[in-house]
């Protein structure tokens, strides 16, 4: 079957995003009042698979995260 | 003759001066397509560059590429794998070295020549430096801020530092966890380096620090 | 295209052309794509020397360095698109001039980028800045080509607007020279790198049009996504396609794309061409012949082949993952023919395409200069004028996020006169770019002249020895008797400059039509010098207690 | 009042994605049948603000994307 499959995957906690930062600046000197912006790596794409949890799950394990520094989140719906 | 590997994925772009460097560091060389097997190499060198454009993060896709079984054997052997920025990127998303390289403090690739103390001598890559010596060579990179949950378990070989050696924060380019600028696993066979030493091979470009480091690990491969 | 040029063409044909040979013709007839304003003069450029061994023409020109090595040079302006998407067009800008070195048969060595803005005090100014800045360095690292120095200037006549200029070096053995025209029929057209979209359709016209003043706010499809990995797995393949001796003729697609590529290619020396648009492999659904006929979807190359040989050369673009396709073919007739879905959509005349007649705008001298006064300024208050200018501070914010070593031969770094490329054991490659609109401004044939001395002397103090120059000229529209006036003082100034001291042109660029809302820029001519030194004779730089300061020629 | 906001800029239809090329090339050597796989830009921020959505809207006008070439989408939330 067909999904539609987005991920997010963000840094831990207590890790500084450096990009977050500049941005939340640039968007400060712009005269707009942000805080604690983040940049989280988010990925949309279709999957084919029985089990679409377990693969999107695996994905994030084996390549579109690093354990070692990020968490991540998915969802998963049929595509209609 | 001993041989080294200098292995090119799609976006490696210092393959050829290391190439350079190692062969007049006195051994053989061979740039080697991804692809292409690993037989009848003495050690391994991941040079510097932009595998796969660094998207996703840098070193992660060629990480996950099948010839890097292979360098994991030259690992488990006690083989010299050597990683140098890109190099060294690959190595820890591979699992081959410790810790993760995020992007630098201030998000912006920077190209600077930096002052390195030499922290560890009695890898096969350094054992032709002087404990605590302060050598030049150039960084060029984005993500080389190097991070690790528990940094005791790790084997600093380079710290950045100033002049004198001082490892201070202003000398720190990047945001690493204790100015770490290279560092080896335990048994000090595999190094991973993101100041570039192949292009501190040469004294027309600026100096010859880096290549002792060819030197040293051409010498201890020869046995 | 004008009334009379369409004119023209109708009479030429007999007929009125269709669609898509309109949409070609139009690309072809632009002032981007065809010179047409410009061609007369840039005849007065010396362009032969003892060092040239091919000069303008092809798509870059090349230096004798010695009896082993080659040095392909050219330069180009990316000035309209990076207007309107800094990061983007800056890029792209880096990837075109690139590949122009890159399918003479060189590896790309080096880049210099001559940039200039508005003032700073603008948000939109330095929103240009940093966006250019981070397309060329993200483009020109990913690649492996480092950028080894350049020009940033701000100019009140820039605001809202920018002009990038990109020179790069190539380097080469003469064995491996590739032209970019057929010398035979029967051969077949590999097209190879990116997949084609809608990007930049109309691009040329756009880029012989004046920006109006919502021009980012217009979906102008000229705006192309950079992809410095693709371009990175094209040089190497090319390369490594030109070592087989097998590639019979090499272009790149840039302005003009498919149609400027083959039709240059197979034109210059008579042939014709016949081009199956269907099998161009689409990146979008639904695109039309035009579309496919005109886009400019970046780093892709057209390879002439002997039908033998394909196969092998099929296989190098294999290995780094390209995909090729074969679009076409030369034919021995003068034509240029455009099947899709085999219906014969376009049946021209190859010089219909690529012999545009030129243009000849009226002109009309000015002279800026008499109404200027010298300023009445204290010393001190001049010096920290001076100081205090973003034209003069430190550059290094800019250079450092370059990287200006890879490949291992930059011998003198960003930050001095000149940078230093070495190429053997004895001797390296001076290279370095100047312009100076305000002088140019003032008086466009001395400036023109000025940017050329400055150029030489910047090579000199880095101990080398000048070898051959590329020129860059930023215009405004050349329909303004003004500023084709100036145009013409400017390539005078360029010519004259060179003769006195022995040089020739080698490559160049014109741009023009550089106006946002009816604001012309000053006139821009921007120089890049090669030149050869002896590395242990490189001077020292930097002042040292005790050295003596002298002054020379004032 | 503070809201929390999450904005997805994302390339218009047609245009190159060699970012999004790559990695779906990289998760299909990996055994994972993927498609379409695209790389939006993510932002999560706090924003301190009496008319969210109209700011929201204008920082992506004005930074976070670029009209010529982005779409963009956001949510707003009050932050409890
Ligand atoms: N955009 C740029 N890219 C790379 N290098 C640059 C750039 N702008 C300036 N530089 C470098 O900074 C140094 C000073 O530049 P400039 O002020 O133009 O020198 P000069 O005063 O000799 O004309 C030179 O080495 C030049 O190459």
């Amino acid at each position: 079957m067909k999904w539609k499959v987005k991920v997010i995957v963000r840094l831990k906690e207590g890790l500084n995003d450096p990009e977050g930062r500049v941005i939340q600046n640039a968007l400060r000197n712009l005269g707009f009042k942000v805080e604690n912006l983040r940049v989280p790596k988010y990925f949309e794409f279709e999957l084919e698979s029985e089990n679409p949890e377990k693969e999107a799950e695996e994905m994030c394990r084996k390549l579109l995260a690093n354990p070692l520094i990020h968490t991540w989140e998915y969802s998963v719906e049929p595509v209609s | 003759m001993v041989k080294f590997a200098v292995i090119v994925f799609p976006g490696t772009n210092c393959d050829f001066e290391t190439e350079r460097a190692i062969r007049k560091a006195g051994a053989e060389a061979e740039r080697v397509w991804y692809k292409t097997s690993l037989k009848d190499f003495d050690g391994v060198v991941l040079p510097g560059g932009f595998s796969y454009a660094d998207y996703l993060r840098a070193g992660a896709i060629a990480a996950r590429q099948e010839i890097m079984e292979k360098v994991k054997e030259f690992a488990r052997d006690g083989k010299p794998v050597l990683g140098i920025c890109n190099g060294f990127q690959v190595l820890t998303e591979a699992g081959l070295l410790p810790g993760a390289l995020r992007p630098n403090r201030v998000p912006r690739f920077i190209c600077r020549w930096v002052h390195l103390k030499v922290a560890d001598t009695e890898t096969p890559f350094t054992q032709f430096y002087e404990p605590g010596e302060v050598i030049r060579m150039p960084i060029a990179h984005a993500e080389g801020n190097y991070y690790a949950d528990d940094p005791s378990k790790v084997r600093i070989v380079f710290q950045y530092s100033d002049e004198e050696g001082n490892i201070t924060e202003e000398a720190n380019p990047n945001g690493s966890l204790l100015n770490i600028a290279a560092i080896a696993n335990e048994k000090g066979n595999v190094l991973g380096t993101m100041p570039h030493p192949e292009r501190a091979s040469d004294h027309f470009l600026g100096s010859e620090d880096g290549l002792k480091l060819f030197r040293s690990m051409v010498e201890w491969a020869r046995g | 295209m004008f009334p009379h040029e369409e004119k023209l063409i109708r009479e030429r044909l007999g007929r009125e052309p269709n669609e898509v040979e309109k949409a070609m013709l139009e690309v072809m007839w632009s002032e981007h794509a065809s010179y047409k304003s410009s061609r007369p003069f840039l005849k007065l450029l010396p362009t032969e020397n003892e060092h040239v061994v091919l000069g303008p023409g092809e798509d870059a020109g090349i230096v004798e360095f010695d009896d082993e090595t080659w040095i392909v040079v050219g330069i180009e302006s990316h000035n309209h698109p990076s207007a309107i998407e800094p990061y983007g067009g800056a890029a792209t800008g880096v990837g075109g001039i690139v590949r122009d070195i890159l399918c003479m048969g060189a590896r790309p060595m080096a880049l210099l980028d001559p940039i200039r803005f508005g003032p700073l005090e603008k948000e939109r100014n330095r929103y240009l800045l940093q966006g250019v800045v981070k397309g060329i360095a993200d483009y020109g690292n990913r690649i492996g080509v480092p950028t080894v120095g350049g020009e940033t200037e701000f100019d009140e006549s820039l605001d809202n607007y920018t002009l990038v200029n990109v020179a790069c070096v190539g380097i080469m053995r003469p064995e491996h020279l590739v032209h970019s025209y057929v010398e035979e029929a029967g051969l077949k057209l590999i097209l190879v790198g990116n997949k084609t979209g809608r990007d930049g359709i109309h691009g040329v016209t756009f880029a012989s049009e004046e920006l109006s003043e919502n021009a980012e706010e217009e979906d102008r499809s000229a705006v192309q996504i950079p992809d410095p990995f693709t371009e990175k797995l094209l040089i190497e393949a090319t390369l490594e396609t030109v070592y087989t001796g097998k590639v019979r003729a090499l272009k790149d697609l840039g302005g003009g794309g498919l149609t400027c590529a083959s039709s240059e290619m197979a034109g210059k020396k008579g042939f014709g061409a016949v081009i199956y648009a269907d099998r161009v492999p689409l990146r979008e659904p639904n695109m039309s012949p035009v579309e496919v006929m005109i886009s400019e979807s970046q780093e892709r190359m057209l390879f002439a082949v002997r039908e033998e040989d394909v196969e092998e050369i099929g296989k190098i673009f294999e290995k780094y993952g390209l995909e090729w396709t074969v679009v076409g073919e030369i034919i021995n007739e003068p034509r240029y023919i455009v099947y899709w879905n085999g219906e014969k959509v376009a049946d021209l005349p190859t010089e219909l395409l690529t012999e545009v007649p030129t243009i000849q705008w009226e002109m009309k001298p000015y002279s800026p200069e008499r109404g200027v006064k010298t300023p009445e300024i204290g010393f001190s208050e001049a010096f920290e004028l001076v100081w205090s200018s973003p034209n003069v501070l430190s550059k290094r914010w800019v250079w450092e996020g370059y990287d200006h070593e890879v490949q291992g031969r930059t011998v003198v770094k960003p930050g001095r006169d000149a940078a230093v490329l070495k190429i053997n054991e004895r001797y390296g490659l001076a290279f370095v770019a100047d312009g100076n609109p305000s002088h140019s401004h003032l008086n466009p044939y001395h400036g023109a002249m000025g940017a050329v001395a400055k150029v030489v002397r910047n090579l000199v103090s880095v101990g080398a020895e000048p070898l051959a120059l590329v020129d860059n000229l930023n215009f405004a529209s050349p329909e303004r008797p003004e500023i084709y006036w100036s145009f013409a003082e400017t390539v005078r100034g360029l010519a004259d400059a060179a003769r006195a001291f022995g040089l020739a042109y080698v490559s160049g660029n014109v741009s023009f039509y550089n106006e946002v809302v009816d604001r012309p820029i000053k006139p821009t001519p921007v120089v890049a010098g090669l030149g050869k030194v002896e590395l242990e004779k490189i001077p020292g730089f930097g002042l040292k207690e005790g050295l003596l300061i002298g002054i020379v020629g004032v």
